[in-house]
């Protein structure tokens, strides 16, 4: 693997800046880890070869920069970039900036990234491709044209701002009557948040499950799918609990699903790991695209639990050019996974974030049971990051075991210093939406009045 | 090590005996060592220094500038494990353990020089990361040399991020007495670019 | 599960103290950890719900008196004893005084372990079950009797202690004269290390490869097996490094493994986790029943890591009397496992032991890479144990890439204050003959002399 | 160590004194250590300093004055996540922070009296781990009582081990001040039984 990366600048922190160094380093690849100046002291920087202090803490400045992380790149002798997920992730003008200087941006091409970049451009590629998207419209310009694709489709109605993904800049609409305001107010919203006003609307599902494919493709048109997982627990678009399988899916579902997406994945040539994402109709069992993400995931660990394969590794040697080494009959599907993602938040505060010096950081251990990190014993949680500080990933034969393993797992994680969502983690695994495997995007909603926080007491 | 009647810094005894004492500390795996002797106290330690009140020694302020204190940074360099990937470009951890001097240093109530900062002594360090460049076009003299005289706003140098040049100021006055870095060198954020004299 | 079992004493120390605690907490069952006075201040210790100091140092006084131990299950009210590997783990006079005070021993009966104790008592129940054994003897008594089995067997022959095992108590006899002269002095010794100087005559394999099954019963007539290991990779007849499966094994052989070591298990109605050992000869292709192991074993996880299968829980299951929740053919075996022994010791100086206090203890970390071990910093290895410090046990879908990430894992393992095999197994793992699954028994000693330790320079 | 009348710095002695001080406690596996003497204060230990007011007071009996003391061993109780298993039996904990004490107390230059250990008394420990029995048989009256003189080889206890009975020699002649167990307590390895004063 070592013939084509040598070294990788690490554009990312916190534990998948963690996890990448990791993979790097079995492919005996060496690191160099982009820290900000909050960062220069982070488990990730201590892991890495080198850490290279690209800019102050706030990320416009530091993790944002698409010239600062190149110029970091060349300056210290690195043939790669991997960007991790979020900050610059998804952005063409990175991955460009990469190639322009001989770099190889681990992800997929800069086209790929602007046409699943553009929710509008995907849905029309999905449709091509012979995914169901949701009935709905192209760009919306006019209240009028947004009245003309009520009718057609009905309430409620979803508002999407098309630069916009992952849950962020969208509205429901519920009387046709709201729709013009809506759309003034999510055009100025999406203006300011992705400089670009452009709107559409969808069928909003209400009864709604969250399950999305994991694809893996090279650059020697070979495409594979990884399954599926669920991460239908989400608090305000966010996910909050995975899993791999997705409990309860009907076999002829799954296998539309799989073969959806590995579609989709090959008719825009896809070279790098990637998620579609579908939302479920409860009530009908109908399946629609949502967006493509085009980058390692948050909830990956969930599908290397029950494949086996190592995802980053992946995007690694297909970025140096390798051909995948197995087909899809090779990849064995095995026992089940769940994923915690546990942040720094005050659950009893309506989740406001919390920030400040971990004084006790003692996560569980024992086989099957992964912690990806970044925290250590006297971390410093800083303000100016998302509060994620640890994935909770167990693995089990049955689902059932997984969740008993998940509740035993959170319930010895021993965190002081910041006051987290471990306690609430436990509640909603232990939830009975959960347990049956009838859980909804609107579950955690649902639910919030039942819990009493322990630190509410 | 200190007299009452005299107020004093530390001689170079004193040093001599904290850093046996802090070897020793560091050779143990320990976090924190305290000496307290009448007026005289010594704190040395891993984390955040001893909390006000709960440990004897207050870190900072209200110790009269008889009492000479002295925190030691135990592990600026030594966590991390591997620096040596470093290529062609200088590896700028100056910058890092300047800052670290620095922030030991301003704990140390009356002290008169801190760390690496020399007395009187400014430092001006690197807007942004970037490429250094200490003249203006190569081939042209560069903006300043050792021995110049600055005011806050002369340039000093120019640091470039992909084509675009942002210009340092001297930000201060005085008479600069090392240039850290040569041209051309790649720098940190934050990295140790000259020092000037205010004396 | 919580049903018949409530609160374990964990009678055993280091890492498979460590193993069984987070076994149990993750069943929700209670632990106590009876620990000499050396272990006081352990990592297991910590880590159970409680401790309790049953003697001194020396194990005689502490891990082997079964009278404290059970005296200390008793006065804490747990209700079973895990007793781990080693020390009293295959004692019938344990699982005896167990069951006398109402404990559940977590193993077989005791006359399980006292028919598999006996080794020219295995290698009857072995022939009687139609598994193929070494040709050779019953108790020999007489230079006559060995005599008579040379000629009938030819050389070389290794002669056994009845009461030995695990490598214990074996010599290798390839001239006839020396027969009666080994006979005498083997029976002494095996009367002064077992009590006992019963002996038995094998023929013995001189290019052998040790491969053995992980089998698994319950109480109600149920025998599966868990797949096989290799383990040739063996110092003074201690393994070092074992793996799972095992490389390069025709598929008729592999299943014939399987089902003699089921056979067996059958044949006395195991009930609990055990290992068959086997001889593989490689000039021939055959195998031959080597002995039966009647508890956990050290190398436990490279089966874990290719089943997903909990062994440690499985065994607490079974002793709690809940039939095995799976079948023969919901064991889905997957990947490649390797495991290293890390252990204290100085390999330029004839591995002679080391122990001391360890300064710096920094594991490797990421997905795949289990170490299971009971080492923090600061911890004291004490001088009145065996010296193994972590075992490193490493997943991925091919052999080949299991063996390039336990390179990379032992290449990041940093140990300081003792000296340690990390070295040492990077050599062996790197070796040609482990790259292309030619090893023996005999490789590392073979091998030995290309080792240069850095140590030694 | 240091006179209060004449403030001074560290000399050679002290630093020495102090280093020994922090490799004992390093090799002794405690968690900190502190020595005041006068108006000399030293600590040394992991984790988090000392809370203020409980940091000096040891853990029992009054020390006489002018002697260097004493070492709390932070994680004995705090680190085990949960000894609420405890059933009917007694969990000692007594037997480790006593041995604790005694090391570290050794350590202190002039040191008379260690940790948990009043001045002129001498702890009886438990033999075995097992079942203490303060009596013969039932009924019978108990082998020593408080304020009872034993000599060295008077029989003070019976520690029982599955129907195997170790009887408890005195060791030591004296008085007995305190009897730490019940009858028929579980106790581990090394507890401390009774104490007996030798004055």
């Amino acid at each position: 693997m070592s013939g084509s990366i040598r070294r990788v600048l690490v554009a990312n922190r916190g534990e998948i800046a963690v996890r990448i160094v990791h993979a790097c380093r079995e492919l005996g690849i060496e690191t160099v880890l982009a820290v900000s100046e909050a960062d220069r002291d982070s488990l990730g920087a201590r892991l890495a070869d080198r850490a290279v202090c690209i800019g102050p803490p706030r990320a416009p400045q530091s993790y944002l920069d698409v010239a600062r992380i190149v110029t970091a790149a060349v300056a210290t002798g690195c043939d790669a970039v991997h960007p991790g997920y979020g900050f610059l992730s998804e952005s063409p003008a990175l991955a460009r900036a990469c190639t322009e200087h001989g770099l190889t941006f681990v992800g997929p091409t800069a086209a790929q990234l602007e046409a699943m970049g553009d929710k509008i451009s995907a849905r029309r590629l999905a449709r091509e491709a012979g995914v169901p998207t949701l009935p709905g419209s192209e760009q919306v310009r006019t209240p009028q044209e947004a009245l003309a694709v009520a009718r057609e489709v009905g309430l409620p109605l979803i508002v999407k701002a098309s630069a916009g993904g992952g849950g962020r800049g969208m509205k429901v609409v519920s009387d046709v009557a709201e729709l013009p305001s809506v759309l003034t107010t999510a055009a100025a919203e999406a203006a300011a948040a992705f400089g670009d006003p452009t709107l559409y609307v969808e069928r909003f599902v209400r009864n709604a499950r969250h399950v999305e494919v994991q694809v893996l493709g090279d650059r020697h048109g070979h495409v594979v799918h990884l399954g599926e997982r669920d991460c239908s627990l989400q608090r305000r678009n966010q996910k909050v609990v995975e899993e791999a399988p997705a409990p309860g899916l009907p076999l002829q579902v799954r296998d539309a699903l799989h073969a959806a997406a590995v579609r989709l994945a090959r008719r825009i040539g896809y070279e790098s790991a990637g998620t579609v994402e579908f939302v479920l109709d409860r009530d009908t069992g109908e399946f629609f695209f949502l967006e493509m993400n085009t980058r390692i995931q948050v909830e990956h660990p969930v599908t290397e639990l029950v494949t086996g394969i190592d995802l980053v590794q992946q995007q690694l040697r297909v970025a140096a050019g390798e051909p995948l080494a197995f087909g899809q009959c090779d990849v064995v599907h095995r026992g089940h996974a769940i994923e915690c993602r546990i942040t720094a938040e005050v659950p009893s505060a309506d989740f406001r974030p919390d920030a400040g010096r971990i004084t006790a950081w003692d996560p569980p251990g024992g086989p099957n049971v992964r912690v990806d990190t970044h925290c250590v014993p006297g971390y410093l949680v800083p303000v100016y990051y998302d509060s994620l500080l640890a994935k909770l990933i167990v693995y089990a034969p049955t689902r059932a075991e997984a969740i008993a393993r998940a509740r035993s797992a959170l319930r010895r994680f021993g965190i002081e210093g910041v006051r987290t969502t471990v306690g609430f983690l436990d509640f909603l695994v232990g939830r009975p939406e959960f347990a049956d495997a009838t859980m909804t995007t609107h579950t955690i909603a649902d639910a919030l009045g039942e819990f009493a926080p322990a630190d509410a007491a | 090590m200190s007299d009452p009647g005299t107020a004093r810094g530390l001689t170079d005894e004193d040093v001599d005996q904290v850093t046996r004492l802090v070897e020793s500390l560091d050779r143990s795996g320990f976090d924190f060592l305290q000496v307290e002797l009448g007026d005289l106290r010594i704190t040395v330690g891993t984390g955040e220094p001893p909390v006000p009140g709960a440990a004897p020694p207050p870190p900072a302020a209200a110790t009269p500038a008889a009492v000479p204190q002295a925190v030691a940074p135990a592990r600026n360099a030594a966590d991390r494990p591997d620096t040596a990937v470093a290529p062609s470009a200088a590896p700028v951890a100056a910058g890092s353990v300047a800052a670290g001097s620095v922030a030991a240093g301003s704990v140390a109530a009356g002290s008169v020089a801190a760390g690496s900062v020399a007395a009187g002594s400014v430092e001006i360090t690197a807007p942004t990361m970037g490429i250094f460049y200490a003249r203006p076009e190569p081939g042209k003299p560069p903006f300043v040399a050792v021995g110049d005289v600055v005011e806050e706003t002369t340039t000093v140098a120019l640091v470039e991020v992909m084509k675009t040049f942002h210009s340092v100021a001297a930000g201060v006055r005085g008479t600069v007495v090392e240039i850290c870095v040569s041209d051309t060198d790649f720098v940190e954020f934050g990295a140790v670019l000259m020092r000037v004299s205010t004396e």
